[in-house]
């Protein structure tokens, strides 16, 4: 019997393909280590949340209680994460993101015993909000729906874009039709668009857009055009920006190897949640190595260290257990038949987010 | 039900059924604890309450006939106001700019109550005007009402919810431990359920019984049915209110998705499944809703399907729900 | 505010309506004329939507989808109402409602399972591509353009068929007395799978018409199938004229409330707040609105009784 | 035209009827007769196929109907007037009396037109719904609605109940005129005066079987079989 | 003595047609007064407005000298005005026992008490039963009404408007569906009761009719074309040609 770690994600429901790419990418590792993380046998249980807060708060529970599980993850959405990640840490468990990066647990709410492998949740929008505004662009349209992550990503995208905001929209979480905000958008005659639309709202608004004809360059985080998203859109996402913490394409060894046996594994290309999934599964396996998660104190300790090679090239956890990494700007491109995504440049390197100066645990 | 037909309640098979479900659901967690398994304590606890919520849609809906599609917006309004109190009590201002917070149950938990009351005095009153469907789907615009309330109410989180980091206390007691804190949702069921019995059996039932079966009738004799329905409504809105405020304190988590439309599709499925109308029906169809999903869960991702197919199954094949299986048809004097 | 913007805003209100009523008229028909809550209706969409969007990635052609997406939602209705439903005609509502319920499960994940978990591709055909200039600079799609035209040719199409034609009597008439249209010669069972059938199809045409402008997924169904509800209710239940009214209505105050709102707060509020408060406001609108209405008339717009 | 025989029909686990024999030749009018509660009305809904029964048989113009759903049987040309009327509520008058129509095999069959002429009251009220007629208007409209599907068998279960004494009149002349018609007829109804006369045949059900059947003469004629099985 | 029960020019119009036609009439205390007329006069119509489901265009209602045009079901029937359906109106899952308590209940104006078991409230249960004896249901009550047979339930109906003890009953063709023998057994009864309260019955039953009623009114197409004692209406050559025909 290996060390048990606990998975609640999002693996049904209309965010289920998120949850599934963070799974693959991790149970990938595990496969690729034979059963095994850092030379430790892994014992993995996988429980789908729904995307309901109060139902992954359950699954929490049954791990901890039930399972005596003593490291955790997987979690997609910023508000399962606060429900979720609290409670589990006073029970002395080691939460590691995969995806969701609230602020609160960037900053004010930092502890020990949360490590988040992705991204602080601004990062990405930070990263577009550099970009675009050192393309030159001053009058831009912002985008996003209704939710804390949704404020968070326009905070983070003005934090670094200076220009003029030529209007900005509030959209209902889970929408799918835009031409009330399509409208609102051609009437503002913004010279850019940037939304922070995740999952199927995303591919509604760009083929939406498209269809209606208007031409305005568009930029978004590389949530609005990953992997998981562009084959439904279409040609429509061909030639726009966003920025990433990874790529398809970064040109290291970690990352050539998980592409190409990620493909072989399940028939389609990695999207970024699905390399989240792995680099954490690949951070546990370093903790791994030398510490067993009953003794929490070692076993962070280990995790902080961030030993091991990261699909997207080195990072460092700075001192709220962020990452500091370098973000990437993208553009969407054709290959074959296939879109993808291209790095075409950096918006930051060694990045830390916004929120650490608030946390405590220095 | 006079007293030899209450025992000759007992002596029924749903009465019999009644008790044994009872009983299971109060030796499962002692069980448990013996067995060291404190998570199937938490489970007992979250069937227990859930099965209150049930239990209170249940006046409304099988003694009353007042299919109400928004009972989350008196669950989720009672969590997050016994969350609120507790909420301030950690960190400072106040309820509605009115009221410090506390971590005293006797004063929040009273209050949270009577708030969803209120509440669904004012949402009765407009509601009941309708009938039918017409009921149904106005009852769920207040409650998407309130759900966007929720999503947008900055100060308790809005979609993240809001955090507590303890249980309030009952008294000077601290029902931070798991069985405690079960012993406390057990009896609230108990007492729910008492009330019920009582209130169906009592003269208020018997109009309210009529009331759902032949309004004219009630009328015609000369009892006005408003009234009588708006109080069922706003009981039943309160019991499950309380279901709510329990959730939160147990879950230490209250967000938006208290108040969804799910949340009252769930809680109208567990009254149906159960058995409408029958007393014990919702403990027995919050049991083994929460049951099969724990347990299909564990064994596959297909779980949905399964569980799809085997609720079907009960529909079709077992009339009455789960307590018409096993204790047959509904008896009345 | 151009006038192009006011323009546009009111067109989008139409189109999202009649796509509304698309959904909304079979289910107005199976719940009003046939008496079934039908909770999988929004199942029924999302089967259209799948079926037309694999088989028009499999052929290439939108035009191959469209009907496969159809008849796949009338087939699939069809089985649903032999194998299900019929045999909850003379059952409480509510055993329809946790029947229903078991479908969208098992819909849900057998979609799922059949055609994986990625959202799959569909896109306009050609033919409906264009932008129709409005005045001004502005623009409005072709595709919304024909979808409003195929909801109101739909629309004429079924009050006629239940108002006027013997078909549609029966149908009224089964719905009074199941029994007794049987024991006058009319084979109520075929007739009610085929209005089952008819029903699903409307909601697979919807589905797979939007499935063109949105992302064609699991659970696509659900909330449309709210709205849906909200629809026939506000219009008065067994009413397609009621329907297609309350469809517009919603869609229009749905539409209006987004565009419009935000802007109006910032008379009244700083900016900043108007955004977020707008837009809560503008979700709740619909509610406020269904609220006002039963209040007001208790049976909705078009009561199909008394 | 019609010979039943044996019939034992359930209503769940109760039994109803415990053996049924009656039958009926063409162009007859076959009184069904019996206390409240006897079990005519189940008779009725055995021979339609609507509660089927659980042994015996039925045959209607040579042809079994075992076996049969209810709207086949009405397709073989068996009308029914059911007891409490049942009109469709919220179909017009004149919808309710369309729906179902059926086109007589020869010409002069039932139209529109004629039910109208049999009750005008019901051309007054074409365009109103059913469910706001008064008791009587519904009665008449229950009638011309079976006319309409053209049977070659008319069953009329009480057809003249809640009906004021002029109109029962009038319904009255018109089975017989319909009688004259060739028409056959299976008629339950409580007031005798009016029913025997134009009776060809009785049969008496008491606690579901037939007990009696013989001419309306003898039963006239004979005051202590009408009050053991009629209560008269 | 004061008329029970007064309707001045009553009027009800559907669409077009006038239901009631500018009805005036008077019931008085200890009598029967019978209600006649063919199908579709108006006489259902009529009913419900005096009991207050159906509200009138025009004129008023006066009962035991109070005007009670803008009281609703529940008041009147509060006041002292019973009725029965004419298509039976019971509460299908009760016993015909608790059928009846709950009109006892309604009397006694105490619906609003949550804990007390009402099979254990003798003040329930002992005019209730009572009653049942009255119609000749007493070894019927623990059953349920859906078991009850036709002629039950019309009883049943009766006994349920007893127990409101109301001042004047209304009657909608309690004879309707009821073979020969049980249309007795109810018009003995209906005689027994004449004796207790005044009692307004519309029935086509004409035997029931003339051997009950002390005063009859002939409503034709909404309007009142005859009025007065049985053996008056009876020989009335208008009311022959409007309603009865030959049958009397
Ligand atoms: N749906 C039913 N379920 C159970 N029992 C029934 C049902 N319908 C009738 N019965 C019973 O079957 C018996 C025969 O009833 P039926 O209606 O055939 O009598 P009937 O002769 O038509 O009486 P009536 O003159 O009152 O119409 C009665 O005892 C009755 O209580
Ligand atoms: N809601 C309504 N809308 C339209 N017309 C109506 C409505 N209610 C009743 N009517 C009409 O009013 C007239 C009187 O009906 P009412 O039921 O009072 O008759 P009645 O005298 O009781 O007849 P019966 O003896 O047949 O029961 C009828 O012609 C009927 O069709
Ligand atoms: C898809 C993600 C960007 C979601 C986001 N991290 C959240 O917290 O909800
Ligand atoms: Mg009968
Ligand atoms: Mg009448």
């Amino acid at each position: 019997e290996g060390t048990k770690i606990g998975m609640i994600t999002t693996l049904s429901g209309s965010g289920a393909g998120l949850g599934i790419d963070v799974r693959d990418g991790f149970m990938l590792a595990v496969k690729q280590g034979g059963g095994k993380l850092g030379g430790k046998a892994v014992d993995v249980l996988i429980e789908d949340d729904a995307q309901a807060p109060d139902k992954a708060k359950q699954i929490a529970e049954k791990f901890v209680k039930k399972d005596e599980v003593k490291v955790m993850t997987g979690i997609i959405w910023s508000n399962l994460a606060l429900a979720v990640v609290p409670g589990v840490l006073k029970d002395g468990v080691t939460y590691i993101s995969t995806n969701a990066g609230p602020s609160q647990l960037a900053g004010e709410k930092c502890d020990p015993g949360y490590f988040n492998v992705a991204w602080q949740n601004d990062n990405l929008h930070e990263g577009t909000g550099k970009y675009v505004n050192d393309a030159g662009f001053k009058n831009v349209f912002l985008l996003a729906p209704n939710y804390p992550a949704g404020k968070d990503a326009i905070a983070g995208f003005q934090r670094y874009y200076k220009g003029g905001v030529a209007g900005s929209l509030f959209t209902k979480v889970g929408q799918t039709d835009y031409a009330a905000e399509i409208a609102a958008i051609r009437d503002a005659k913004p010279d850019a668009v940037y939304f922070f639309l995740p999952g199927g709202m995303g591919i509604a608004f760009m083929k939406q857009l498209q269809q209606a004809g208007l031409k305005v360059p568009v930029f978004g985080p590389a949530f609005s055009f990953d992997q998981d998203v562009l084959p439904a859109i279409g040609d429509a996402a061909l030639g726009v920006k966003n920025a990433s913490q990874w790529s398809k394409d970064l040109d290291n060894p970690a990352n050539k190897a998980f592409v190409a046996a990620f493909q072989k594994e399940y028939g389609r290309l990695p999207s970024l949640y699905a390399s989240q999934g792995y680099d954490a599964a690949h951070l546990i396996g370093s903790a791994l190595k030398s510490t067993d998660p009953k003794d929490a104190k070692a076993f962070q300790a280990a995790v902080k260290k961030a030993d091991f090679a990261s699909v997207r090239g080195a990072f460092v956890f700075g001192p709220n257990n962020h990452p500091v990494q370098d973000i990437y700007v993208r553009e969407v491109v054709k290959e074959g038949d296939v879109l993808t995504n291209k790095v075409i440049g950096v918006a930051f390197r060694n990045h830390q987010d916004a929120y650490v100066d608030l946390c405590k645990m220095q | 039900m006079d007293n030899s037909r209450s025992n000759s309640f007992l002596r029924s098979r749903e009465g019999v059924l009644t008790v044994a479900a009872l009983a299971v659901l109060l030796a499962a967690p002692l069980v448990a604890q013996a067995a060291g398994q404190t998570y199937f304590i938490s489970l007992a606890s979250r069937v227990a309450i859930l099965a209150l919520a049930g239990v209170g849609l249940n006046l409304a809906l099988g003694t009353g006939g007042m299919i109400s599609f928004g009972h989350a917006a008196f669950f989720g309004l009672g969590g997050y106001v016994a969350g609120a109190m507790v909420f301030h009590a950690q960190e400072g201002g106040r309820f509605l700019g009115l009221l410090e917070g506390t971590q005293q149950a006797l004063v929040s938990w009273p209050l949270a109550l009577g708030i969803a009351g209120i509440a669904a005095l004012f949402i009765g009153v407009i509601s009941l005007r309708t009938s039918g469907v017409y009921f149904i789907m106005i009852t769920l615009a207040f409650a998407q009402m309130f759900y966007y309330l929720g999503l947008s109410f900055p100060t308790y989180g809005g979609e993240d919810g809001m955090t507590l980091y303890e249980r309030s206390t009952l008294g000077g007691l601290s029902v931070s431990g798991d069985l405690p804190f079960f012993f406390v949702c057990f009896g609230a069921l108990l007492l729910a359920l008492l009330l019920c019995s009582r209130l169906i059996s009592s003269r208020f039932g018997a109009a309210l019984m009529t009331a759902r079966q032949n309004e004219t009738r009630l009328a015609t004799v000369g009892i006005n049915p408003f009234p009588v329905r708006l109080t069922g409504f706003v009981i039943s809105a309160m019991i499950t209110a309380l279901a709510g405020v329990l959730l939160v304190e147990q879950n230490g988590f209250a967000s938006p998705s208290l108040l969804s439309w799910h949340r009252s599709g769930e809680i109208m499925i567990f009254v149906i499944l159960g058995g409408v109308g029958r007393l014990i029906g919702p403990v027995l169809g919050a049991a083994v809703f929460i049951l099969l999903e724990t347990v299909i869960g564990g064994y596959t991702d297909r779980w949905q399907l399964v569980l799809g197919l085997v609720l079907l199954g009960i529909v079709l094949f077992a009339r009455g729900g789960l307590v018409g299986l096993l204790a047959g048809r509904a008896r009345h004097d | 505010m151009s006038a192009a913007f006011l323009l546009e805003q009111l067109l989008n209100g139409v189109q999202f309506g009649v796509m509304l009523f698309l959904m909304s008229a079979g289910l107005t028909l199976v719940f009003g004329v046939m008496g079934l809550i039908n909770l999988a209706h929004g199942s029924l969409y999302m089967v259209g939507a799948f079926v037309c969007a694999w088989v028009a990635g499999a052929t290439g052609s939108f035009w191959l989808g469209l009907p496969a997406g159809l008849i796949a939602a009338a087939a699939a209705g069809a089985a649903v109402e032999v194998l299900v439903m019929r045999r909850l005609y003379d059952r409480d509502h509510l055993d329809q409602v946790l029947a229903t319920f078991s479908l969208i499960l098992i819909f849900s994940e057998g979609t799922r399972w059949i055609f994986g978990n990625q959202p799959l591709y569909l896109n306009i055909p050609p033919l409906l591509s264009g932008v129709i200039p409005l005045p001004g600079d502005g623009g409005y799609p072709l595709y919304r353009v024909a979808i409003i035209a195929v909801g109101i040719v739909v629309a004429i199409g079924l009050y006629l068929l239940i108002s006027r034609t013997r078909l549609g009597m029966q149908i009224r008439a089964g719905e009074a007395d199941r029994e007794m249209i049987g024991a006058l010669g009319v084979d109520i069972k075929t007739l009610y799978t085929v209005v089952f059938a008819l029903g699903a199809m409307l909601a697979g045409a919807a589905g797979a018409l939007v499935g063109a402008l949105q992302s064609v997924q699991v659970g696509m169904g659900e909330s449309v199938l709210i709205l849906a509800f909200v629809v026939i209710v506000i219009g008065g239940i067994g009413s397609i004229k009621g329907a297609l009214v309350a469809a517009l209505l919603v869609g229009l105050v749905d539409t209006l409330g987004r565009a419009f709102l935000p802007r109006l707060l910032t008379l009244v509020m700083p900016a900043s707040d108007a955004g977020t408060t707008g837009s809560a406001l503008a979700s709740m609108a619909i509610y406020l609105v269904m609220a006002a209405i039963l209040a007001w008339r208790p049976k909705g717009l078009f009561p199909a009784h008394g | 035209m019609l010979t039943v025989s044996g019939l034992e029909t359930f209503y769940g686990p109760s039994q109803a009827l415990f053996g049924v024999d009656l039958s009926l030749q063409q162009g007859q009018v076959l009184a069904l007769m019996g206390r409240n509660g006897m079990g005519k009305t189940t008779t009725i809904r055995s021979i339609m196929r609507l509660t089927p029964p659980k042994r015996g048989t039925v045959h209607f113009a040579g042809q079994d109907l075992a076996g049969l759903q209810a709207f086949r049987v009405a397709r073989l040309g068996l009308g029914l007037v059911p007891e409490g009327r049942r009109v469709f509520a919220p179909l017009s008058v004149e919808e309710n009396l369309r729906a179902t129509a059926r086109e007589a095999e020869d010409t002069g069959g039932w139209t529109l037109q004629r039910v109208y002429a049999l009750f005008p009251r019901l051309r007054e009220r074409a365009g109103q719904a059913a469910r706001t007629l008064s008791g009587g208007e519904q009665q008449m409209l229950a009638v011309g609605r079976a006319l309409m599907t053209n049977p070659r068998l008319l069953i009329l279960d009480e057809a003249t109940e809640g009906l004021a004494p002029l109109i029962r009149a009038e319904i009255w002349s018109a089975i017989a005129a319909l009688k004259a018609e060739g028409l056959s007829i299976l008629v339950v109804d409580k007031h005798l005066k009016d029913l025997l006369p134009l009776a060809d045949a009785c049969v008496v059900l008491e606690k579901g079987r037939s007990v009696w059947a013989g001419s309306p003469q003898t039963l006239q004629g004979d005051a202590d079989l009408q009050h053991r099985y009629l209560g008269v | 003595m004061t008329d029970l029960l007064v309707l001045n020019g009553l009027q009800k119009h559907f669409g077009a047609l006038r239901a009631t036609d500018d009805v005036s009439l008077s019931v008085r205390p200890g009598t029967l007064h019978a209600l006649i007329g063919p199908n579709g006069a108006g006489k259902s119509t009529l009913i419900g407005q005096i009991a207050g489901t159906i509200t009138p265009d025009r004129g008023t209602i006066t009962f035991r000298g109070e005007d009670v045009t803008p009281l609703t079901l529940p008041q009147r029937a509060r006041k002292g005005l019973g009725r029965t359906f004419q298509i039976s109106s019971l509460i299908p899952e009760f016993s015909a026992l608790r059928n009846v308590m709950l009109a006892v209940q309604a009397r006694q104006g105490s619906s609003f008490r949550f804990w007390g078991r009402v099979m254990a409230d003798r003040s329930l249960t002992g005019p209730a039963q009572a009653c049942l004896e009255r119609v000749g249901l007493a070894d019927r009550a623990r059953v349920p009404v859906s078991d009850l047979s036709h002629g039950e339930r019309r009883q049943l109906e009766l006994a349920v408007a007893l127990a409101l003890e109301p001042v004047l009953l209304l009657l909608d063709e309690p004879m309707a569906g009821l073979g020969p023998e049980e249309s007795r057994k109810m018009t003995d009864l209906l005689h027994t009761l004449k004796r207790e309260t005044a009692m307004l019955l519309v029935e086509h039953d004409m035997d029931a009719v003339f051997s009950l009623a002390d005063e009859v009114s002939v409503l034709v197409y909404g309007r009142v074309i005859a009025n007065g004692p049985v053996a008056e209406i009876r020989t009335s050559a208008a009311v022959r040609e409007a309603y009865l025909g030959e049958d009397a």
